[in-house]
């Protein structure tokens, strides 16, 4: 095994291996050392995160300039052996492997934790429990680098519950707060939900081809035949012979492999806990919800694109689409500044996981980078004005308001300039406006589902049409609430405090620097000249060039088989869909921001910025309440087990009971009956029926006295007569 | 000849698991009906590491007995709480007068 | 309470587990001190003060603080100085003092003082278990007989023993002592008797004549 | 048999002997004398407590259940007595090599927790009852971390056999059947490639050869303490509020069993402290060079050289660690119920469960 | 009649008479010492058996665990100060008959069964003798053939624990 494993490495390979494993394990010691002595060092030691954050980042660019488009790096180390009895040892490897996405993954996440950390300094300043604050975001930033780097599925979901328990510890920092342990929690159960699913995907993985390598199973699946409705697939290492397995059972395999990311990007049914999350910290849900927790879900749908079969894809997509659709339908019916991103942040990795099921694989992972910049930078945005907000709260010794509604605050764009123009460009990239990163990658997704529902569409089923409906639609609403947003918060006049120099740092500096200064870098990043020379055409931008299919997959698409090259050749063939993507796009997104315009007009003119009343018209009620998915979790899930233990206590009690009881009183009718007619008619023989009748009513009573143990006597009779029927036969 | 033929410990284990039934039955306590339940376990313990012995070469036997000896540890938690529960709103474990106090 | 036990002390890992091992360290010392002893000497020995370690225990038969002259403790009476004034037991809060006197027919010596002894103590009983040691019995003593001496160890098993008899005269001399004041009274007496009996004559007598 | 004979012997001597040293080091920690009437300073005074006890009436309380007030201290003492038989004393001599030794030890301290129940129900007495209780509580919550550092040391050593773990910890490791070809390396560290299979001494002892198991051995002397109810973990027989605990009811010889089963204990768990973290009978001294420290303290297994200096050894260090029990005693007040689990749940348990994944991890990739 | 033999019988009686003391007894804890008496006898038997890892097992498990937990639960469901603990008996006659039936078929159905096992078989002679324990055979079983019973009884044990917490904590809603 370890022969076929770990193939001649050079010694670059090896010191690039030892690199990443350095950038690993840097927040990890960092995040330790805060944890055990924070409360020593100076500061509580938040320039040691920072320090080993930034480290990390210069060490990951290093790996980044020597991996991308040269080379991809496996390197495996014998991780432990098990011995099977008689039989061989079997030997289980684990290791680090970068291609081009996981560098590009490592980048981002080191880059976008050292500017989230830089913004915390300021944020999180005088917080007690400072230091532990830094220790989480250490472990975090770790267990999410070890997802990127793990070259295994079992390693992999080792980092991926670490990161489940980290953000548990992230979402309920302020555990002081009940709402914040109760987010948490959610958050963690949820995602366990959706684990146990992941953790079935990858035995079943295993089961089939004994080893969790991804690398090896990689090289296992491409190497399968199809064979109708199985697949054929040769002697692989420690297999004697060829094995064919079931598509089913491959797609059920792939759908487990969803299930985790179902759990962890926050996909229909299960992203009920990501709006809730906005307990956390502004600072951590930018982190969470940019570039790790979230995105790890895509990252593994990524990674294990060659497992999904077709139906698999299918329902990644569906899921996919509804997900963005419910997100953005959400989005525009709440008031809090960060619920409104919260559930953006669900449309928009909907968005990501319907670009996988459709086979835009590039194209979704293009937009999880370009999603990572804008939507980091929109809430760490949020959080200047949140900061901006309980600075004046403070300054008032307001406690009543909530410095989170939108409808609190308003003119921000005079007080607090500087925020504005560096949320315009995140926000633009974010509606998908041209010449901003969003745009790019919205586009390709879009076209990407555009050509899908074309090419599946072909035998003249035009319900894959909804998908791109789903999406176009989406598009629509994100304009909508976005726009929303920003004219709630930056356009008319402040509503809570009068005083625009409260909530300005001092007088000559709207915040801190070390504020601003992430903030600016990553609405600077969230221009499209980064991604793509060409900022209309997302086929040109070095991204896409970079973790496409081919390169990533090695030509190998999987089990999907020839889906992927079917659907560049029908986007080839069709190439109108492009440009009308882009047109339509554009063209939804204006409408959007004009309806989102009319809306807040309206909302002015009625004066109906009123902060305590909940939306009342249906709709919008609905939305509000994000589809009642809580409820209907309570209704559904939680309800229906108490009302089935009770309906099965009154089934015994009404129905068995009644049903016996009401025997025994047959009994007793009929022994009356019987005494009736033998005392007018004959006695004799007659006594004897009735005696009989009787006894048979009592033993018909005596069974029935509601005691357990009688029941269980009744019980082993039936075992013995078993014994009977054993002895007469 | 160090064997402990088979039949002999069978016919110990059939004599556990009826005293154990005796004691499901008749017992009115609950905790003494909790013993018995213990005690039919451990009758069918004593077959499965009978038979482990004299056919051990997967050591099945064994490794059934630590199974039903973890599902017995998880029973008599729980129903040891069950019990204590029922205690703490009957003020009685006795089963007849539980069963008399539900009987509404 | 809690907030307030963590406000008032540093309750961090490190201190605790300090403030552990110092506790631990002080009962070390104190365990390895015990090599030292304390000498059973007196207040006024210059080495008194400059013994602040090690073991403070005395094994107490065995050793003891010695006691200072003027100790107050168990009472003496030199038998040979007293008077037999009876004034001990007069005076003696507890009543712990018996005194029995019996008139000496002649003088019977002179104390060490110069005083003159004309009572034989028949009975001179103190009773230490009822004795209060509050020291009266000695400021009266006309001929300082009764002294309270340093000694002050002297536990016995039978409660009786605690009464103390001083008298040097047995129970018979004291018999034949009282016989013979009894017998020179009567002697006395019937000298008396005489003289009156041969007055009474006289006048009668003379009554005649 | 013969080891039988003597390991019960010794240990009860060891166990009177720790008796007596409770009170002279009490006492000299309290700057006292101490017991030093009978015999030499005092050194008779146990045997004359045991003799005076076994002379006295032996009194059963009307209200108590008789049978258990009479089976208890037998069964507490049974249970004791019953851990020493797979401790090892010296490389040849143990009363019985069973394989499965150290989770026999873990069980048969299980026992102990049913005399006390006995005890504290049979005597029908609240404060009995009570004791009894916390007693209990006490002693199955902290075999949990108590056994998490026993399974640490289990999962270094690969082996669930006293005798062979005594032999992983010194020179003498590759003359156990089925070691031969076995060797230590320095911290464990294959990658320090410092051999210290011939150097013996503390370098193989267990706290070495897995440093982290330094804190798995606090634990377990922490958690041994509360197992034998020792202070500061003695609130089973806080004399302030439940005047004796369990054993409130009991005189004579019944209360000296009771009595003797409580040093024993705290005996056996510094055995076993000694044999699982350090260095069981082997001596400390390494070997250095051509300074044979190690072999020229060690004799010759199965001579008498090698049961003295095995005995010794294995008896210094247990001496060592009573010791550091009576001074801890001496030292420390009473914890409170609440603050004795919050320590055993919330303390020991995580750092436990986190050193056996430790332990897992060291074997796995470093030895 | 070997050693072995002898100590089998001897157990064999002890577990069944403590059995029968449990049933005939009315003293609750009384009931719960006949019990534990029951188990080390069985454990004793495994041993017998060649079964030393679920012999210490069962020691560990029904003695340190179970029974302690139904001695707690005696105690604790029962007033300390009030009546002794005692246990009434119902449905003697029925209940003797139904299990003196029981053991009648199942010692017919033992005594009649063909269990085609090799008589004096060498088997389990060699096995203990090729390992010291059944224990290192017993954690391969436990980690390769069994590995899902294996990880369905940690979760089961997990759930238990859950459950039994959950029912036994204070209901502070009511």
């Amino acid at each position: 095994m370890n022969q076929v494993a770990a193939p001649l490495l050079t010694p670059e390979q090896n010191s690039l291996a030892l690199w990443a494993l350095l950038v690993l394990v840097l927040p990890l010691i960092a995040g330790g050392l805060l944890l055990l002595f924070g409360k020593k060092l100076t500061r509580q030691g938040d320039w040691l995160a920072i320090a080993a954050t930034g480290l990390a980042f210069f060490l990951s660019l290093y790996l980044f300039f020597q991996v991308w488009e040269k080379q991809a790096v496996h390197v495996t180390w014998p991780w432990f052996q098990l011995a099977t009895g008689n039989t061989s040892i079997i030997s289980f490897t684990t290791g680090v492997y970068l291609d081009n996405l996981a560098v590009l993954m490592l980048v981002i996440v080191t880059f976008i934790s050292l500017l989230v950390q830089v913004f915390s300094v300021i944020y999180m300043h005088g917080e007690w429990r400072y230091h532990h604050y830094f220790g989480y975001l250490g472990i975090f930033t770790f267990s999410m680098l070890g997802i990127v780097l793990s070259d295994n599925l079992l390693l992999l979901f080792i980092f991926w519950e670490l990161v489940g328990f980290s953000s548990y510890l992230l979402i309920g920092f302020w555990y002081e707060k009940d709402a914040a342990v109760l987010a948490g929690k959610k958050a963690f159960l949820f995602n366990r939900v959706g684990d146990i699913g992941f953790l079935f995907g990858i035995f079943l993985l295993y089961t089939y081809f004994h080893t969790f390598d991804l690398i090896l199973l990689k090289n296992a699946i491409a190497s399968g035949v199809n064979q109708g409705n199985n697949f054929l697939f040769p002697a692989i290492t420690g297999q004697a012979d060829a094995i064919t397995l079931s598509y089913t059972w491959l797609t059920l395999a792939g759908l487990g492999i969803f299930c985790g990311c179902v759990g962890k990007s926050a996909q229909f049914p299960l992203q009920v806990w990501l709006p809730d999350a906005m307990e956390g910290p502004t600072p951590v849900s930018s982190l969470i919800h940019a570039a790790t927790m979230v995105a790890a879900g895509v990252y593994l749908l990524s990674r294990c694109f060659p497992f999904f079969t077709e139906d698999a894809l299918l329902v990644i997509a569906i899921i996919g689409g509804l997900t963005a659709l419910l997100g953005a339908l959400a989005a525009t019916a709440q008031y809090d500044i960060k619920k409104i991103l919260a559930f953006s942040t669900i449309s928009q990795l909907g968005y990501m996981v319907m670009g996988m099921g459709v086979g835009a694989h590039d194209a979704s992972l293009l937009h999880l980078v370009t999603h990572a910049f804008f939507k980091a930078s929109l809430f760490l945005n949020a959080g200047i004005v949140i900061h901006a907000m309980h600075h004046a709260a403070h300054e008032f010794s307001d406690e009543h308001s909530d410095v989170q509604d939108i409808r609190n605050m308003g003119g921000f764009r005079k007080i607090l300039p500087f925020t504005f123009y560096a949320y315009i460009p995140a926000a633009a990239a974010l509606v998908g406006l041209p010449l901003f990163s969003g745009f790019l990658s919205k586009d390709a997704i879009l076209t990407g589902a555009w050509g899908w529902a074309g090419f599946k569409s072909q035998n003249g089923n035009l319900l894959y049409y909804v998908i791109p409906v789903f999406a176009f639609g989406s598009v629509l609403l994100t304009g909508f609430y976005m726009a929303k947003h920003c004219f709630y918060i930056f356009f008319g006049e402040s509503k809570l405090y009068k005083e625009p120099e409260l909530l300005r740092e001092n007088k000559t500096a709207e915040a801190s620097g070390l504020l601003l200064v992430p903030v600016a870098i990553l609405a600077v990043l969230s221009l499209a000249f980064f991604f793509s020379l060409n900022p209309f055409n997302y086929a040109g931008s070095w991204v896409m060039q970079g973790v496409s299919w081919q390169k990533l997959l090695m030509e190998q698409p999987g089990l999907s088989g020839g889906l992927l090259p079917a659907i560049t050749t029908y986007l080839h063939e069709a190439s109108y869909i492009s440009l009308a993507t882009a047109i339509l796009s554009i063209l939804l997104a204006v409408v959007g921001i004009w309806l989102g315009w009319l809306s807040y007009k309206k909302a002015v003119a009625a004066g109906g910025l009123s902060t305590i009343t909940a939306p009342t018209s249906g709709f919008s009620r609905l939305a509000y309440r994000h589809f009642y998915l809580d409820a209907f979790y309570e209704k559904v899930i939680i309800n229906p087990f108490m009302r089935l233990s009770g309906g099965a206590a009154a089934f015994d009690k009404n129905f068995i009971d009644y049903s016996l009881n009401t025997f025994a009183k047959i009994m007793v009718v009929l022994a009356k009956l019987i005494g009736w007619v033998d005392r007018w008619l004959v006695d004799g023989t007659v006594h004897l029926l009735v005696k009989v009748a009787g006894v048979t009513g009592k033993l018909g009573r005596f069974m029935q006295n509601g005691k357990v143990q009688s029941y269980y006597i009744f019980s082993l009779l039936g075992l013995i007569l078993l014994f009977l029927y054993i002895l007469a036969f | 000849m160090n064997n402990i033929p088979l039949i002999p410990v069978l016919l110990l284990g059939a004599v556990l698991f009826c005293l154990g039934i005796l004691a499901v039955i008749t017992k009115r306590h609950a905790i003494v009906v909790l013993m018995g339940i213990e005690l039919i376990f451990n009758a069918a313990n004593l077959n499965l590491v009978a038979f482990n012995r004299h056919q051990p070469d997967l050591m099945q036997g064994q490794v059934f007995s630590v199974f039903v000896m973890v599902i017995a540890a998880a029973e008599s938690a729980v129903a040891l709480a069950i019990i204590l529960k029922v205690y703490s709103y009957f003020k009685t474990v006795n089963l007849d007068q539980i069963r008399h106090e539900t009987d509404v | 309470m809690k907030e307030y036990i963590s406000s008032r002390y540093n309750n961090s890992f490190f201190s605790v587990v300090g403030a552990l091992l110092k506790g631990m360290q002080l009962t070390l010392q104190h365990f390895f001190r015990a090599n030292k002893r304390r000498e059973p000497t007196y207040v006024s020995d210059p080495n008194y003060f400059k013994q602040p370690e090690g073991l403070v225990t005395l094994t107490y038969p065995y050793e003891s603080l010695p006691v200072p002259e003027v100790g107050r403790y168990r009472l003496h009476n030199e038998i040979d100085d007293c008077i037999v004034c009876d004034l001990c037991a007069k005076i003696c809060p507890v009543n712990c003092i018996e005194i029995e006197s019996i008139k000496a027919t002649e003088d019977i010596g002179i104390t060490s003082d110069g005083t003159k002894k004309r009572l034989h103590a028949a009975v001179f009983n103190i009773d230490l278990a009822k004795c209060c040691y509050c020291g009266l019995c000695t400021t009266v003593c006309p001929t300082d007989c009764l002294t309270m001496t340093k000694v002050y160890d002297f536990p016995e098993t039978d409660i009786k023993n605690m009464i103390y008899h001083f008298t040097d005269l047995s129970p018979e001399q004291a018999q034949e002592k009282r016989q013979k004041y009894e017998q020179q009274q009567a002697e006395i007496t019937e000298a008396k008797a005489a003289a009156l009996r041969a007055k009474q004559e006289a006048t009668r007598d003379k009554g005649n004549i | 048999m013969l080891a039988l004979i003597l390991c019960i012997v010794f240990l009860l001597l060891l166990v009177i002997v720790t008796a007596y040293a409770e009170r002279k080091v009490a006492a000299f920690i309290q700057d006292r004398v101490g017991p030093t009437e009978t015999g030499p300073h005092g050194i008779l005074q146990s045997v004359m407590d045991v003799v005076k006890l076994l002379q006295k009436e032996d009194i059963i309380p009307s209200a108590a259940d008789k049978r258990l007030f009479a089976l208890a201290p037998i069964v507490m003492f049974a249970a004791v007595l019953a851990g020493f038989a797979v401790i090892p004393i010296t490389p040849s001599a143990i009363a019985s090599g069973a394989y499965l030794g150290v989770f026999y030890l873990l069980a048969i301290i299980s026992l102990d927790v049913i005399g006390l129940l006995m005890a504290g129900w049979g005597s029908n007495n609240k404060y009995a009852v009570l004791g009894a209780m916390r007693s209990v509580g006490q002693i199955v919550s902290y075999e949990i971390p108590a056994g998490l550092a026993v399974l640490s040391v289990v999962m270094i050593c690969q082996s669930l056999d006293l005798q062979e773990i005594s032999f992983q910890q010194g020179i003498l490791m590759n003359q156990f059947a089925g070691l031969e070809n076995e060797v230590n390396y320095l911290f464990g560290l294959k990658a320090l490639d410092l051999d210290v299979t011939h150097v013996g001494g503390i370098t193989t002892w267990n706290i070495v050869r897995m440093p982290f198991l330094f804190i798995a051995f606090i634990i377990y002397f922490i958690s041994s303490l509360a197992e034998c109810n020792r202070a500061p973990f003695d609130i089973p027989e806080a004399e302030s509020e439940l005047v004796a605990g369990f054993h409130v009811e009991y005189s004579g010889f019944r209360f000296a069993a009771l009595f003797l089963a409580e040093y024993s204990m705290m005996v056996l768990v510094s055995l076993v402290a000694v044999v699982l973290f350090l260095g069981s009978w082997n001596t400390p001294l390494p070997n250095i060079g051509s300074v044979q420290l190690a072999t020229w303290t060690t004799g010759t297994p199965g001579a008498l050289t090698g049961h003295l200096w095995g005995a010794f050894w294995l008896l210094a260090k247990t001496v060592l660690l009573l010791y550091t029990q009576i001074w801890i005693r001496w030292t420390y007040p009473r914890l409170r119920v609440d603050q004795l689990m919050h320590l055993c749940w919330k303390v020991f348990t995580p750092i436990m469960l986190v050193l056996v994944l430790l332990a897992g991890l060291w074997r796995l990739w470093m030895i | 009649m070997s050693l072995v033999l002898i100590f089998f019988y001897v157990f064999g009686f002890l577990a069944i008479a403590s059995a029968a003391f449990m049933l005939a007894t009315k003293n609750v804890l009384y009931a719960a010492f006949g019990l534990l008496v029951t188990l080390l006898s069985l454990a004793a038997i495994f041993i017998l058996l060649f079964a030393d890892f679920v012999a210490i097992t069962q020691l560990m498990v029904y003695v340190g665990g179970v029974l302690v937990l139904i001695l707690f639960g005696v105690m604790l469901s029962n007033q300390v100060q009030g009546r002794a603990v005692q246990s009434e008996s119902v449905n003697g006659i029925s209940g003797g008959l139904v299990a003196s039936a029981i053991f009648g078929g199942l010692a017919y159905l033992i005594l009649s069964a063909d269990y085609l096992l090799p008589e004096g078989i060498t088997v389990a002679d060699a096995a203990p003798a090729n390992t010291k324990s059944s224990i290192i055979a017993i954690g391969i079983r436990l980690i390769t053939n069994f590995a899902l019973p294996f990880e369905v009884a940690s979760l089961i044990l997990l759930i238990a624990l859950m459950g039994a917490a959950y029912i036994s904590t204070e209901d502070k809603h009511e």
